[in-house]
Protein backbone atom coordinates (compact mmCIF):
# COMPACT_ATOMS: atom_id res chain seq x y z
CA UNK A 1 0.00 0.00 0.00
CA UNK A 2 2.76 2.47 -0.58
CA UNK A 3 6.04 3.75 1.02
CA UNK A 4 4.87 4.83 3.87
CA UNK A 5 2.70 1.60 5.24
CA UNK A 6 5.15 -0.92 4.27
CA UNK A 7 7.35 0.82 7.38
CA UNK A 8 9.09 -1.53 9.54
CA UNK A 9 6.87 -3.44 11.50
CA UNK A 10 3.13 -1.99 10.61
CA UNK A 11 0.99 -4.84 11.14
CA UNK A 12 -1.47 -6.03 8.75
CA UNK A 13 -5.01 -5.71 8.80
CA UNK A 14 -5.63 -1.99 9.27
CA UNK A 15 -9.08 -1.00 10.52
CA UNK A 16 -10.93 0.65 7.88
CA UNK A 17 -13.84 2.91 7.78
CA UNK A 18 -16.03 4.25 4.50
CA UNK A 19 -18.56 6.50 4.53
CA UNK A 20 -20.95 8.09 2.10
CA UNK A 21 -19.86 11.35 0.75
CA UNK A 22 -22.14 13.41 2.86
CA UNK A 23 -21.05 16.15 5.39
CA UNK A 24 -22.89 14.27 7.98
CA UNK A 25 -20.54 11.41 7.90
CA UNK A 26 -17.48 13.74 8.66
CA UNK A 27 -18.09 13.44 12.62
CA UNK A 28 -18.33 9.48 12.17
CA UNK A 29 -14.44 9.90 11.15
CA UNK A 30 -13.53 12.00 13.63
CA UNK A 31 -14.78 9.73 16.15
CA UNK A 32 -12.91 6.89 14.85
CA UNK A 33 -9.84 8.87 14.69
CA UNK A 34 -10.19 10.00 18.33
CA UNK A 35 -11.26 6.55 19.56
CA UNK A 36 -8.52 4.40 17.94
CA UNK A 37 -6.06 7.33 18.73
CA UNK A 38 -6.58 6.87 22.45
CA UNK A 39 -5.89 3.49 22.28
CA UNK A 40 -2.35 4.98 22.38
CA UNK A 41 -1.65 6.20 25.64
CA UNK A 42 1.51 7.49 24.88
CA UNK A 43 0.19 10.26 22.13
CA UNK A 44 -0.27 13.31 23.93
CA UNK A 45 -4.19 14.62 23.99
CA UNK A 46 -3.36 17.42 21.77
CA UNK A 47 -1.39 15.45 19.28
CA UNK A 48 -4.70 13.10 19.11
CA UNK A 49 -6.79 16.48 18.52
CA UNK A 50 -4.38 17.51 16.08
CA UNK A 51 -4.50 13.94 13.88
CA UNK A 52 -8.14 14.35 14.30
CA UNK A 53 -8.65 17.54 12.82
CA UNK A 54 -6.30 17.03 9.85
CA UNK A 55 -8.05 13.73 8.98
CA UNK A 56 -11.35 15.69 9.36
CA UNK A 57 -9.98 18.45 7.06
CA UNK A 58 -8.76 15.37 4.10
CA UNK A 59 -12.07 13.67 4.60
CA UNK A 60 -14.07 17.41 3.99
CA UNK A 61 -11.56 17.43 1.15
CA UNK A 62 -12.59 13.89 -0.11
CA UNK A 63 -15.86 14.50 0.02
CA UNK A 64 -15.72 17.94 -2.11
CA UNK A 65 -14.12 16.61 -4.54
CA UNK A 66 -17.30 14.01 -5.44
CA UNK A 67 -19.43 17.68 -6.23
CA UNK A 68 -21.36 16.15 -8.93
CA UNK A 69 -21.31 13.00 -8.22
CA UNK A 70 -23.48 10.15 -8.30
CA UNK A 71 -25.04 8.49 -4.89
CA UNK A 72 -22.60 6.26 -4.69
CA UNK A 73 -19.60 7.88 -3.82
CA UNK A 74 -17.68 6.83 -0.65
CA UNK A 75 -14.57 7.96 1.07
CA UNK A 76 -12.58 5.12 2.82
CA UNK A 77 -10.03 6.03 5.76
CA UNK A 78 -7.94 3.63 6.74
CA UNK A 79 -5.86 3.53 10.16
CA UNK A 80 -2.79 1.30 10.35
CA UNK A 81 -1.38 0.83 14.03
CA UNK A 82 2.91 0.90 13.71
CA UNK A 83 5.27 0.45 16.45
CA UNK A 84 5.53 4.23 16.22
CA UNK A 85 3.83 5.82 13.92
CA UNK A 86 -0.15 5.96 13.43
CA UNK A 87 -0.50 6.20 9.39
CA UNK A 88 -4.09 7.02 8.18
CA UNK A 89 -5.10 7.26 4.88
CA UNK A 90 -8.31 9.18 3.05
CA UNK A 91 -9.01 8.17 -0.10
CA UNK A 92 -11.57 9.31 -2.71
CA UNK A 93 -12.53 8.22 -6.52
CA UNK A 94 -13.49 12.26 -6.76
CA UNK A 95 -11.10 12.75 -9.95
CA UNK A 96 -7.94 14.00 -8.23
CA UNK A 97 -5.90 17.22 -8.08
CA UNK A 98 -2.43 18.80 -8.52
CA UNK A 99 -1.44 19.65 -4.72
CA UNK A 100 1.49 21.65 -6.46
CA UNK A 101 -0.80 23.60 -8.34
CA UNK A 102 -3.31 24.69 -5.49
CA UNK A 103 -3.23 28.65 -5.18
CA UNK A 104 -1.47 30.33 -2.33
CA UNK A 105 -3.41 32.42 -0.15
CA UNK A 106 -2.36 36.27 0.06
CA UNK A 107 -0.82 36.98 3.07
CA UNK A 108 -3.19 37.54 6.40
CA UNK A 109 -1.44 41.70 6.80
CA UNK A 110 -2.65 42.32 3.46
CA UNK A 111 -7.03 43.33 2.77
CA UNK A 112 -7.22 40.54 0.00
CA UNK A 113 -6.81 37.95 2.46
CA UNK A 114 -10.56 38.73 3.29
CA UNK A 115 -11.03 37.87 -0.27
CA UNK A 116 -10.79 33.88 0.66
CA UNK A 117 -12.97 31.75 2.62
CA UNK A 118 -11.71 28.83 0.65
CA UNK A 119 -8.02 27.09 0.77
CA UNK A 120 -7.15 26.86 4.55
CA UNK A 121 -7.43 22.66 4.75
CA UNK A 122 -4.11 22.06 3.20
CA UNK A 123 -1.78 24.56 5.29
CA UNK A 124 -3.47 22.96 7.98
CA UNK A 125 -2.67 19.74 7.34
CA UNK A 126 0.95 20.08 6.65
CA UNK A 127 0.56 21.87 9.92
CA UNK A 128 -0.44 19.29 11.73
CA UNK A 129 0.58 15.72 10.91
CA UNK A 130 4.48 15.15 10.88
CA UNK A 131 4.30 13.52 7.74
CA UNK A 132 1.11 13.43 4.64
CA UNK A 133 1.39 12.62 1.04
CA UNK A 134 -1.11 13.65 -1.91
CA UNK A 135 -0.75 10.80 -4.22
CA UNK A 136 -3.31 10.34 -7.54
CA UNK A 137 -4.67 7.21 -7.50
CA UNK A 138 -6.71 6.43 -10.91
CA UNK A 139 -9.53 7.67 -10.38
CA UNK A 140 -8.94 9.85 -7.82
CA UNK A 141 -6.57 10.96 -4.23
CA UNK A 142 -5.43 9.25 -1.66
CA UNK A 143 -3.80 11.57 1.16
CA UNK A 144 -1.65 9.71 3.78
CA UNK A 145 -1.09 11.69 7.39
CA UNK A 146 1.53 10.29 9.37
CA UNK A 147 2.12 11.02 13.39
CA UNK A 148 5.25 9.58 15.09
CA UNK A 149 4.63 8.68 18.71
CA UNK A 150 6.18 6.92 21.19
CA UNK A 151 6.43 2.81 20.90
CA UNK A 152 2.80 0.73 21.33
CA UNK A 153 2.30 -0.51 24.83
CA UNK A 154 1.14 -3.82 24.74
CA UNK A 155 -2.61 -4.13 25.31
CA UNK A 156 -3.90 -6.75 27.61
CA UNK B 1 -25.06 17.20 14.55
CA UNK B 2 -26.86 20.92 15.24
CA UNK B 3 -24.81 23.74 16.37
CA UNK B 4 -25.81 25.62 19.55
CA UNK B 5 -26.53 29.40 18.31
CA UNK B 6 -27.60 32.02 20.76
CA UNK B 7 -27.70 35.65 19.99
CA UNK B 8 -27.34 38.00 22.72
CA UNK B 9 -26.01 42.06 23.58
CA UNK B 10 -23.03 43.05 25.33
CA UNK B 11 -21.61 47.06 25.37
CA UNK B 12 -23.61 47.46 22.37
CA UNK B 13 -21.83 44.53 20.41
CA UNK B 14 -24.38 41.40 19.19
CA UNK B 15 -22.73 38.30 20.96
CA UNK B 16 -23.48 34.91 19.34
CA UNK B 17 -22.47 32.13 21.61
CA UNK B 18 -21.95 29.30 19.64
CA UNK B 19 -21.79 25.77 20.77
CA UNK B 20 -21.15 21.97 19.11
CA UNK B 21 -18.69 21.19 16.30
CA UNK B 22 -18.09 23.53 13.72
CA UNK B 23 -16.66 21.46 10.63
CA UNK B 24 -18.16 20.99 7.06
CA UNK B 25 -21.42 19.81 8.00
CA UNK B 26 -22.54 22.62 10.58
CA UNK B 27 -20.56 25.72 9.20
CA UNK B 28 -23.50 26.37 7.12
CA UNK B 29 -26.21 27.31 9.34
CA UNK B 30 -23.23 29.60 11.50
CA UNK B 31 -22.79 30.92 7.94
CA UNK B 32 -26.44 31.70 7.57
CA UNK B 33 -26.99 33.44 11.00
CA UNK B 34 -24.08 35.78 10.71
CA UNK B 35 -25.45 36.74 7.02
CA UNK B 36 -28.66 37.39 8.70
CA UNK B 37 -27.43 39.21 11.60
CA UNK B 38 -25.54 42.27 8.91
CA UNK B 39 -28.23 41.49 6.68
CA UNK B 40 -29.76 43.60 10.12
CA UNK B 41 -27.83 45.58 10.22
CA UNK B 42 -26.03 44.17 13.39
CA UNK B 43 -22.11 44.91 12.37
CA UNK B 44 -20.54 44.58 15.44
CA UNK B 45 -20.25 41.26 16.23
CA UNK B 46 -18.42 38.75 18.97
CA UNK B 47 -18.30 34.88 18.06
CA UNK B 48 -18.13 33.39 21.01
CA UNK B 49 -16.42 30.03 20.47
CA UNK B 50 -16.06 29.20 24.22
CA UNK B 51 -18.53 26.47 23.79
CA UNK B 52 -17.23 25.08 20.58
CA UNK B 53 -15.31 21.22 20.54
CA UNK B 54 -14.33 21.56 16.96
CA UNK B 55 -13.31 24.11 14.75
CA UNK B 56 -11.89 23.01 11.36
CA UNK B 57 -10.90 25.06 8.19
CA UNK B 58 -14.60 25.19 6.99
CA UNK B 59 -15.53 27.19 10.10
CA UNK B 60 -12.75 29.43 9.25
CA UNK B 61 -13.58 30.44 6.06
CA UNK B 62 -17.10 31.56 7.41
CA UNK B 63 -15.60 33.47 9.92
CA UNK B 64 -13.33 35.60 7.16
CA UNK B 65 -16.29 35.78 4.96
CA UNK B 66 -18.58 37.23 8.30
CA UNK B 67 -15.53 39.63 8.76
CA UNK B 68 -15.31 40.72 5.42
CA UNK B 69 -19.11 41.71 5.61
CA UNK B 70 -19.28 42.89 8.76
CA UNK B 71 -16.42 45.68 7.70
CA UNK B 72 -17.91 46.16 4.29
CA UNK B 73 -20.64 47.68 6.77
CA UNK B 74 -18.00 49.61 9.17
CA UNK B 75 -18.20 46.88 11.53
CA UNK B 76 -16.15 44.27 13.27
CA UNK B 77 -16.00 40.63 14.41
CA UNK B 78 -14.24 39.64 17.19
CA UNK B 79 -13.77 35.83 18.55
CA UNK B 80 -13.30 35.00 21.92
CA UNK B 81 -12.24 31.64 22.68
CA UNK B 82 -10.63 30.26 25.58
CA UNK B 83 -9.84 26.58 24.94
CA UNK B 84 -6.15 26.17 23.44
CA UNK B 85 -7.14 23.63 21.09
CA UNK B 86 -9.47 25.94 19.40
CA UNK B 87 -7.06 28.98 19.34
CA UNK B 88 -4.41 26.74 17.80
CA UNK B 89 -6.31 26.50 14.40
CA UNK B 90 -6.45 30.51 14.57
CA UNK B 91 -2.48 30.35 14.91
CA UNK B 92 -1.51 27.74 12.61
CA UNK B 93 -3.54 29.59 9.73
CA UNK B 94 -2.35 33.03 11.42
CA UNK B 95 -5.91 34.00 11.35
CA UNK B 96 -5.20 35.55 14.57
CA UNK B 97 -3.29 38.37 13.05
CA UNK B 98 -6.91 39.31 11.33
CA UNK B 99 -9.27 38.77 13.63
CA UNK B 100 -9.50 40.70 16.99
CA UNK B 101 -9.09 37.89 19.76
CA UNK B 102 -9.90 37.38 23.63
CA UNK B 103 -10.31 34.63 26.28
CA UNK B 104 -13.36 36.42 26.81
CA UNK B 105 -16.12 38.00 25.15
CA UNK B 106 -15.54 41.24 27.20
CA UNK B 107 -11.34 40.65 25.92
CA UNK B 108 -12.52 40.25 22.38
CA UNK B 109 -14.53 43.67 22.47
CA UNK B 110 -11.66 44.99 24.37
CA UNK B 111 -9.43 43.97 21.51
CA UNK B 112 -11.48 45.48 18.66
CA UNK B 113 -11.66 48.64 19.88
CA UNK B 114 -8.39 49.00 21.09
CA UNK B 115 -7.58 48.31 16.89
CA UNK B 116 -6.22 51.63 15.15
CA UNK B 117 -9.03 51.96 13.49
CA UNK B 118 -11.88 49.22 13.89
CA UNK B 119 -13.98 50.13 10.77
CA UNK B 120 -10.58 49.84 8.30
CA UNK B 121 -10.58 46.76 6.33
CA UNK B 122 -7.94 44.95 7.22
CA UNK B 123 -5.12 45.31 9.75
CA UNK B 124 -1.68 47.01 8.01
CA UNK B 125 1.10 44.75 9.95
CA UNK B 126 1.11 41.62 12.52
CA UNK B 127 0.61 43.99 15.46
CA UNK B 128 -3.49 43.81 15.56
CA UNK B 129 -5.13 44.68 18.55
CA UNK B 130 -6.03 40.79 19.19
CA UNK B 131 -2.69 39.51 20.02
CA UNK C 1 -26.54 -8.09 -1.50
CA UNK C 2 -29.05 -10.50 -0.58
CA UNK C 3 -32.60 -10.31 0.10
CA UNK C 4 -33.17 -8.26 3.24
CA UNK C 5 -31.10 -5.47 1.69
CA UNK C 6 -32.43 -5.30 -1.37
CA UNK C 7 -35.81 -4.21 0.49
CA UNK C 8 -37.24 -0.73 -1.25
CA UNK C 9 -35.79 2.49 -0.35
CA UNK C 10 -32.57 1.14 1.25
CA UNK C 11 -30.13 3.87 -0.37
CA UNK C 12 -26.57 2.80 -1.50
CA UNK C 13 -24.03 3.43 -0.13
CA UNK C 14 -23.98 1.52 2.74
CA UNK C 15 -21.42 2.75 5.46
CA UNK C 16 -19.01 -0.17 6.37
CA UNK C 17 -16.32 -0.67 9.31
CA UNK C 18 -13.88 -3.10 8.63
CA UNK C 19 -11.89 -4.45 12.50
CA UNK C 20 -8.92 -6.93 12.82
CA UNK C 21 -10.41 -10.36 14.57
CA UNK C 22 -9.04 -8.69 17.89
CA UNK C 23 -11.11 -8.18 21.38
CA UNK C 24 -10.22 -5.05 21.45
CA UNK C 25 -12.08 -3.70 18.55
CA UNK C 26 -15.45 -4.99 19.64
CA UNK C 27 -16.21 -2.10 21.60
CA UNK C 28 -15.22 0.46 18.10
CA UNK C 29 -18.23 -1.97 16.40
CA UNK C 30 -20.32 -0.88 19.13
CA UNK C 31 -19.31 2.63 18.69
CA UNK C 32 -20.23 2.79 15.15
CA UNK C 33 -23.84 1.25 15.32
CA UNK C 34 -24.47 3.47 18.50
CA UNK C 35 -23.68 6.72 16.41
CA UNK C 36 -25.14 5.82 13.21
CA UNK C 37 -28.07 4.34 15.25
CA UNK C 38 -28.28 7.90 17.41
CA UNK C 39 -29.36 9.61 14.13
CA UNK C 40 -32.44 8.15 13.39
CA UNK C 41 -34.27 10.19 16.46
CA UNK C 42 -37.51 8.15 15.73
CA UNK C 43 -35.39 4.96 17.40
CA UNK C 44 -35.64 4.47 21.07
CA UNK C 45 -32.91 4.89 22.96
CA UNK C 46 -33.60 1.03 24.26
CA UNK C 47 -33.47 -0.17 21.12
CA UNK C 48 -30.26 1.27 19.93
CA UNK C 49 -29.05 -0.61 22.74
CA UNK C 50 -30.82 -3.80 22.01
CA UNK C 51 -29.28 -3.53 18.45
CA UNK C 52 -25.69 -2.57 19.87
CA UNK C 53 -25.85 -5.89 22.47
CA UNK C 54 -26.93 -7.49 19.18
CA UNK C 55 -24.19 -6.46 16.80
CA UNK C 56 -21.80 -6.74 19.15
CA UNK C 57 -22.78 -10.57 19.93
CA UNK C 58 -22.48 -10.97 15.96
CA UNK C 59 -18.96 -9.44 16.13
CA UNK C 60 -17.68 -11.55 18.81
CA UNK C 61 -18.57 -14.61 17.04
CA UNK C 62 -17.43 -13.27 13.95
CA UNK C 63 -14.06 -12.89 15.70
CA UNK C 64 -13.95 -16.02 17.36
CA UNK C 65 -14.69 -17.82 14.24
CA UNK C 66 -10.76 -17.18 13.25
CA UNK C 67 -9.61 -19.19 16.30
CA UNK C 68 -6.65 -20.51 14.32
CA UNK C 69 -6.04 -17.94 11.69
CA UNK C 70 -3.53 -15.55 10.63
CA UNK C 71 -3.16 -11.94 11.40
CA UNK C 72 -4.95 -10.88 8.22
CA UNK C 73 -8.51 -12.11 9.83
CA UNK C 74 -10.85 -9.07 9.31
CA UNK C 75 -14.37 -8.73 10.65
CA UNK C 76 -16.36 -6.56 8.60
CA UNK C 77 -19.48 -4.71 9.62
CA UNK C 78 -21.95 -3.17 7.08
CA UNK C 79 -24.74 0.01 7.84
CA UNK C 80 -27.63 0.66 5.58
CA UNK C 81 -30.00 3.47 6.73
CA UNK C 82 -33.31 2.44 5.04
CA UNK C 83 -36.37 4.16 5.36
CA UNK C 84 -38.56 2.66 7.50
CA UNK C 85 -35.35 0.18 8.66
CA UNK C 86 -31.84 -0.52 9.72
CA UNK C 87 -29.84 -3.33 8.68
CA UNK C 88 -26.49 -4.22 9.36
CA UNK C 89 -24.40 -7.39 8.50
CA UNK C 90 -21.42 -8.84 10.13
CA UNK C 91 -19.50 -10.63 7.90
CA UNK C 92 -16.46 -13.04 8.69
CA UNK C 93 -14.41 -15.64 6.54
CA UNK C 94 -13.89 -17.98 9.53
CA UNK C 95 -15.15 -21.04 8.16
CA UNK C 96 -18.68 -20.89 8.64
CA UNK C 97 -21.16 -23.06 10.97
CA UNK C 98 -24.65 -24.36 10.41
CA UNK C 99 -27.08 -22.40 12.65
CA UNK C 100 -29.42 -24.74 12.99
CA UNK C 101 -26.89 -27.46 14.54
CA UNK C 102 -25.93 -25.00 17.67
CA UNK C 103 -26.86 -26.95 20.69
CA UNK C 104 -29.67 -25.90 22.82
CA UNK C 105 -28.99 -25.41 26.79
CA UNK C 106 -30.88 -27.72 29.43
CA UNK C 107 -33.64 -25.58 30.69
CA UNK C 108 -32.22 -22.28 33.42
CA UNK C 109 -34.02 -25.04 36.11
CA UNK C 110 -31.80 -27.79 36.10
CA UNK C 111 -28.54 -27.90 37.65
CA UNK C 112 -27.57 -29.05 34.05
CA UNK C 113 -27.92 -25.32 33.11
CA UNK C 114 -24.75 -24.10 35.36
CA UNK C 115 -22.47 -26.01 32.77
CA UNK C 116 -22.79 -24.37 30.20
CA UNK C 117 -20.98 -20.93 29.73
CA UNK C 118 -21.26 -19.92 26.39
CA UNK C 119 -24.17 -20.29 23.97
CA UNK C 120 -26.11 -17.32 24.57
CA UNK C 121 -24.95 -14.88 21.80
CA UNK C 122 -27.14 -16.24 19.31
CA UNK C 123 -30.24 -16.34 21.33
CA UNK C 124 -29.68 -12.92 22.70
CA UNK C 125 -29.68 -11.71 18.98
CA UNK C 126 -32.69 -13.11 18.10
CA UNK C 127 -34.29 -11.97 21.35
CA UNK C 128 -33.30 -8.56 20.57
CA UNK C 129 -33.89 -7.75 16.63
CA UNK C 130 -36.45 -7.91 14.47
CA UNK C 131 -35.22 -10.04 12.02
CA UNK C 132 -31.79 -11.75 11.68
CA UNK C 133 -30.40 -14.44 8.91
CA UNK C 134 -27.08 -16.36 9.46
CA UNK C 135 -25.97 -16.73 6.03
CA UNK C 136 -23.04 -19.28 4.79
CA UNK C 137 -20.89 -17.36 2.25
CA UNK C 138 -17.90 -19.05 0.27
CA UNK C 139 -15.57 -18.83 3.09
CA UNK C 140 -17.67 -18.07 6.51
CA UNK C 141 -20.73 -16.49 7.48
CA UNK C 142 -22.68 -13.20 7.21
CA UNK C 143 -25.16 -12.19 9.83
CA UNK C 144 -27.89 -10.17 8.84
CA UNK C 145 -29.85 -8.13 11.66
CA UNK C 146 -32.62 -5.88 11.02
CA UNK C 147 -34.47 -3.13 13.17
CA UNK C 148 -37.97 -1.38 12.21
CA UNK C 149 -38.02 2.16 12.94
CA UNK C 150 -40.46 4.67 12.26
CA UNK C 151 -39.75 6.79 8.78
CA UNK C 152 -36.36 8.86 8.50
CA UNK C 153 -36.31 12.25 9.22
CA UNK C 154 -34.92 14.39 7.20
CA UNK C 155 -31.18 15.89 7.76
CA UNK C 156 -30.08 19.08 7.36
CA UNK D 1 -10.57 -0.64 27.97
CA UNK D 2 -9.86 -2.50 31.33
CA UNK D 3 -13.02 -2.82 34.05
CA UNK D 4 -13.12 -1.27 37.28
CA UNK D 5 -13.19 -4.19 39.85
CA UNK D 6 -13.02 -2.92 43.39
CA UNK D 7 -13.65 -5.93 46.65
CA UNK D 8 -15.19 -5.07 49.86
CA UNK D 9 -17.18 -6.79 52.50
CA UNK D 10 -20.70 -6.40 53.20
CA UNK D 11 -22.95 -7.78 56.05
CA UNK D 12 -20.37 -10.74 55.53
CA UNK D 13 -20.56 -11.28 51.72
CA UNK D 14 -17.47 -10.10 49.48
CA UNK D 15 -18.77 -7.40 47.11
CA UNK D 16 -17.05 -7.21 43.63
CA UNK D 17 -18.10 -3.89 42.57
CA UNK D 18 -17.73 -3.78 38.52
CA UNK D 19 -17.17 -0.42 36.26
CA UNK D 20 -16.93 -0.32 32.73
CA UNK D 21 -18.13 -2.59 29.64
CA UNK D 22 -18.10 -6.68 30.30
CA UNK D 23 -17.58 -7.71 26.86
CA UNK D 24 -15.61 -10.56 25.00
CA UNK D 25 -12.42 -8.39 25.29
CA UNK D 26 -12.83 -7.59 29.46
CA UNK D 27 -14.61 -10.56 30.28
CA UNK D 28 -11.36 -12.18 31.41
CA UNK D 29 -10.39 -10.00 34.36
CA UNK D 30 -13.55 -10.08 35.48
CA UNK D 31 -13.28 -14.54 35.21
CA UNK D 32 -9.59 -14.03 36.75
CA UNK D 33 -10.69 -11.81 39.50
CA UNK D 34 -13.99 -14.08 40.65
CA UNK D 35 -11.88 -17.28 40.14
CA UNK D 36 -9.21 -15.89 42.64
CA UNK D 37 -11.51 -14.83 44.94
CA UNK D 38 -13.13 -18.28 45.52
CA UNK D 39 -9.67 -19.68 45.57
CA UNK D 40 -9.12 -17.67 48.54
CA UNK D 41 -12.37 -19.24 50.06
CA UNK D 42 -14.57 -16.21 49.64
CA UNK D 43 -17.45 -18.15 48.08
CA UNK D 44 -20.45 -15.76 49.35
CA UNK D 45 -19.77 -13.03 46.29
CA UNK D 46 -22.07 -10.09 45.43
CA UNK D 47 -21.12 -9.16 42.09
CA UNK D 48 -22.41 -5.08 41.80
CA UNK D 49 -23.04 -4.38 38.00
CA UNK D 50 -24.93 -1.01 38.70
CA UNK D 51 -21.48 0.60 37.31
CA UNK D 52 -22.09 -1.36 34.52
CA UNK D 53 -22.41 -0.01 30.96
CA UNK D 54 -22.88 -3.11 28.85
CA UNK D 55 -22.91 -6.41 29.46
CA UNK D 56 -23.20 -9.21 26.84
CA UNK D 57 -23.55 -13.34 26.71
CA UNK D 58 -19.43 -13.18 27.31
CA UNK D 59 -20.37 -11.18 30.90
CA UNK D 60 -23.15 -13.88 31.41
CA UNK D 61 -20.83 -16.67 30.43
CA UNK D 62 -18.43 -15.44 33.35
CA UNK D 63 -21.12 -14.78 36.11
CA UNK D 64 -22.30 -17.97 35.39
CA UNK D 65 -18.74 -19.83 35.47
CA UNK D 66 -18.24 -18.21 38.96
CA UNK D 67 -21.97 -19.22 40.53
CA UNK D 68 -21.29 -22.69 39.53
CA UNK D 69 -17.89 -22.78 41.58
CA UNK D 70 -19.26 -20.58 44.06
CA UNK D 71 -22.19 -22.93 45.22
CA UNK D 72 -19.69 -25.77 44.32
CA UNK D 73 -17.70 -24.70 47.24
CA UNK D 74 -21.09 -24.14 49.41
CA UNK D 75 -21.08 -20.32 48.53
CA UNK D 76 -23.55 -18.45 46.04
CA UNK D 77 -23.10 -15.62 43.83
CA UNK D 78 -25.81 -12.62 43.84
CA UNK D 79 -26.07 -10.06 41.35
CA UNK D 80 -26.93 -6.14 42.10
CA UNK D 81 -28.26 -4.49 38.87
CA UNK D 82 -30.61 -1.27 38.63
CA UNK D 83 -30.37 -0.44 35.01
CA UNK D 84 -33.25 -2.27 32.70
CA UNK D 85 -30.66 -2.19 30.12
CA UNK D 86 -28.81 -4.51 31.71
CA UNK D 87 -30.98 -6.80 33.91
CA UNK D 88 -32.95 -6.62 30.68
CA UNK D 89 -30.00 -9.42 29.38
CA UNK D 90 -30.81 -11.52 32.56
CA UNK D 91 -34.29 -11.61 31.68
CA UNK D 92 -33.70 -12.59 27.84
CA UNK D 93 -31.70 -15.68 29.05
CA UNK D 94 -33.65 -16.32 31.62
CA UNK D 95 -30.47 -16.47 33.92
CA UNK D 96 -32.71 -13.97 36.13
CA UNK D 97 -33.86 -17.55 37.37
CA UNK D 98 -30.42 -18.86 37.79
CA UNK D 99 -29.02 -16.12 39.78
CA UNK D 100 -30.29 -14.18 43.32
CA UNK D 101 -31.02 -10.29 41.65
CA UNK D 102 -31.24 -7.16 43.28
CA UNK D 103 -31.64 -3.32 42.53
CA UNK D 104 -29.01 -3.29 45.67
CA UNK D 105 -26.36 -4.82 47.30
CA UNK D 106 -28.57 -5.57 50.23
CA UNK D 107 -31.60 -6.47 48.17
CA UNK D 108 -29.40 -8.81 46.43
CA UNK D 109 -27.96 -10.72 49.21
CA UNK D 110 -31.12 -10.67 50.80
CA UNK D 111 -32.05 -12.35 47.35
CA UNK D 112 -29.64 -14.85 48.10
CA UNK D 113 -30.33 -15.39 51.81
CA UNK D 114 -33.94 -16.36 51.24
CA UNK D 115 -33.52 -18.85 48.42
CA UNK D 116 -35.01 -22.09 50.30
CA UNK D 117 -31.32 -23.69 50.41
CA UNK D 118 -28.54 -21.12 49.33
CA UNK D 119 -25.87 -23.88 49.32
CA UNK D 120 -27.76 -25.95 46.52
CA UNK D 121 -26.56 -26.34 43.79
CA UNK D 122 -29.51 -24.85 41.26
CA UNK D 123 -32.72 -23.35 41.99
CA UNK D 124 -35.62 -26.74 41.41
CA UNK D 125 -38.24 -24.40 39.70
CA UNK D 126 -39.21 -21.07 38.63
CA UNK D 127 -39.68 -19.74 41.65
CA UNK D 128 -36.10 -18.61 43.04
CA UNK D 129 -35.46 -16.12 45.77
CA UNK D 130 -33.85 -13.67 43.08
CA UNK D 131 -37.26 -12.77 41.61
N1 LIG E 1 -9.21 15.03 -2.37
C1 LIG E 1 -9.24 16.03 -3.25
N2 LIG E 1 -9.71 15.84 -4.50
C2 LIG E 1 -9.76 16.83 -5.40
N3 LIG E 1 -9.33 18.09 -5.16
C3 LIG E 1 -8.84 18.36 -3.93
C4 LIG E 1 -8.77 17.36 -2.92
N4 LIG E 1 -8.23 17.94 -1.80
C5 LIG E 1 -7.99 19.23 -2.13
N5 LIG E 1 -8.36 19.49 -3.39
C6 LIG E 1 -8.23 20.79 -4.10
O1 LIG E 1 -7.34 21.60 -3.39
C7 LIG E 1 -7.97 22.84 -3.05
C8 LIG E 1 -7.47 23.35 -1.72
O2 LIG E 1 -7.86 22.50 -0.67
P1 LIG E 1 -7.93 23.03 0.80
O3 LIG E 1 -6.62 23.66 1.14
O4 LIG E 1 -8.35 21.92 1.69
O5 LIG E 1 -9.01 24.18 0.79
P2 LIG E 1 -10.56 24.13 0.42
O6 LIG E 1 -11.00 22.71 0.45
O7 LIG E 1 -11.20 24.96 1.47
O8 LIG E 1 -10.65 24.75 -0.94
C9 LIG E 1 -9.45 22.52 -3.07
O9 LIG E 1 -10.23 23.63 -3.31
C10 LIG E 1 -9.54 21.50 -4.19
O10 LIG E 1 -9.59 22.15 -5.44
N1 LIG F 1 -19.77 -16.29 12.78
C1 LIG F 1 -19.64 -17.57 13.20
N2 LIG F 1 -18.75 -18.39 12.58
C2 LIG F 1 -18.59 -19.67 13.00
N3 LIG F 1 -19.29 -20.22 14.02
C3 LIG F 1 -20.19 -19.45 14.66
C4 LIG F 1 -20.41 -18.09 14.29
N4 LIG F 1 -21.37 -17.59 15.10
C5 LIG F 1 -21.73 -18.58 15.94
N5 LIG F 1 -21.03 -19.72 15.67
C6 LIG F 1 -21.15 -21.02 16.36
O1 LIG F 1 -22.34 -21.04 17.10
C7 LIG F 1 -22.08 -21.31 18.48
C8 LIG F 1 -23.08 -20.61 19.36
O2 LIG F 1 -22.88 -19.20 19.28
P1 LIG F 1 -23.40 -18.27 20.44
O3 LIG F 1 -24.84 -18.58 20.71
O4 LIG F 1 -23.08 -16.87 20.10
O5 LIG F 1 -22.59 -18.70 21.73
P2 LIG F 1 -21.02 -18.72 22.00
O6 LIG F 1 -20.38 -17.84 20.98
O7 LIG F 1 -20.92 -18.19 23.38
O8 LIG F 1 -20.61 -20.16 21.90
C9 LIG F 1 -20.65 -20.88 18.67
O9 LIG F 1 -20.04 -21.55 19.73
C10 LIG F 1 -20.01 -21.25 17.35
O10 LIG F 1 -19.69 -22.58 17.30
Amino acid sequence: MGVLVDAPGVEAPPVQLTVPARPEFVGLVRLFVATLAASRRELAEERVDDLKLAVSEATTNAMESYRSAGRDAVVTVTWWDGPDRLVVSVADEGGGFDVDKVPKHPPVTTSERLRFERGLGIPIIRALVDECAFERTPKGTTVRLVMFCGPREDRA
Amino acid sequence: MELGLEVSEQAGWTVVRVAGEVDTYAAPQLRERLVELVTEGQTRLVVDLRGVDFLDSTGLGVLVGALKRARGHDGDLAVACAQERIRKVFEITRLDRVFPMGATVEAAIEAATSRPDPGEAEPLDGATGGR
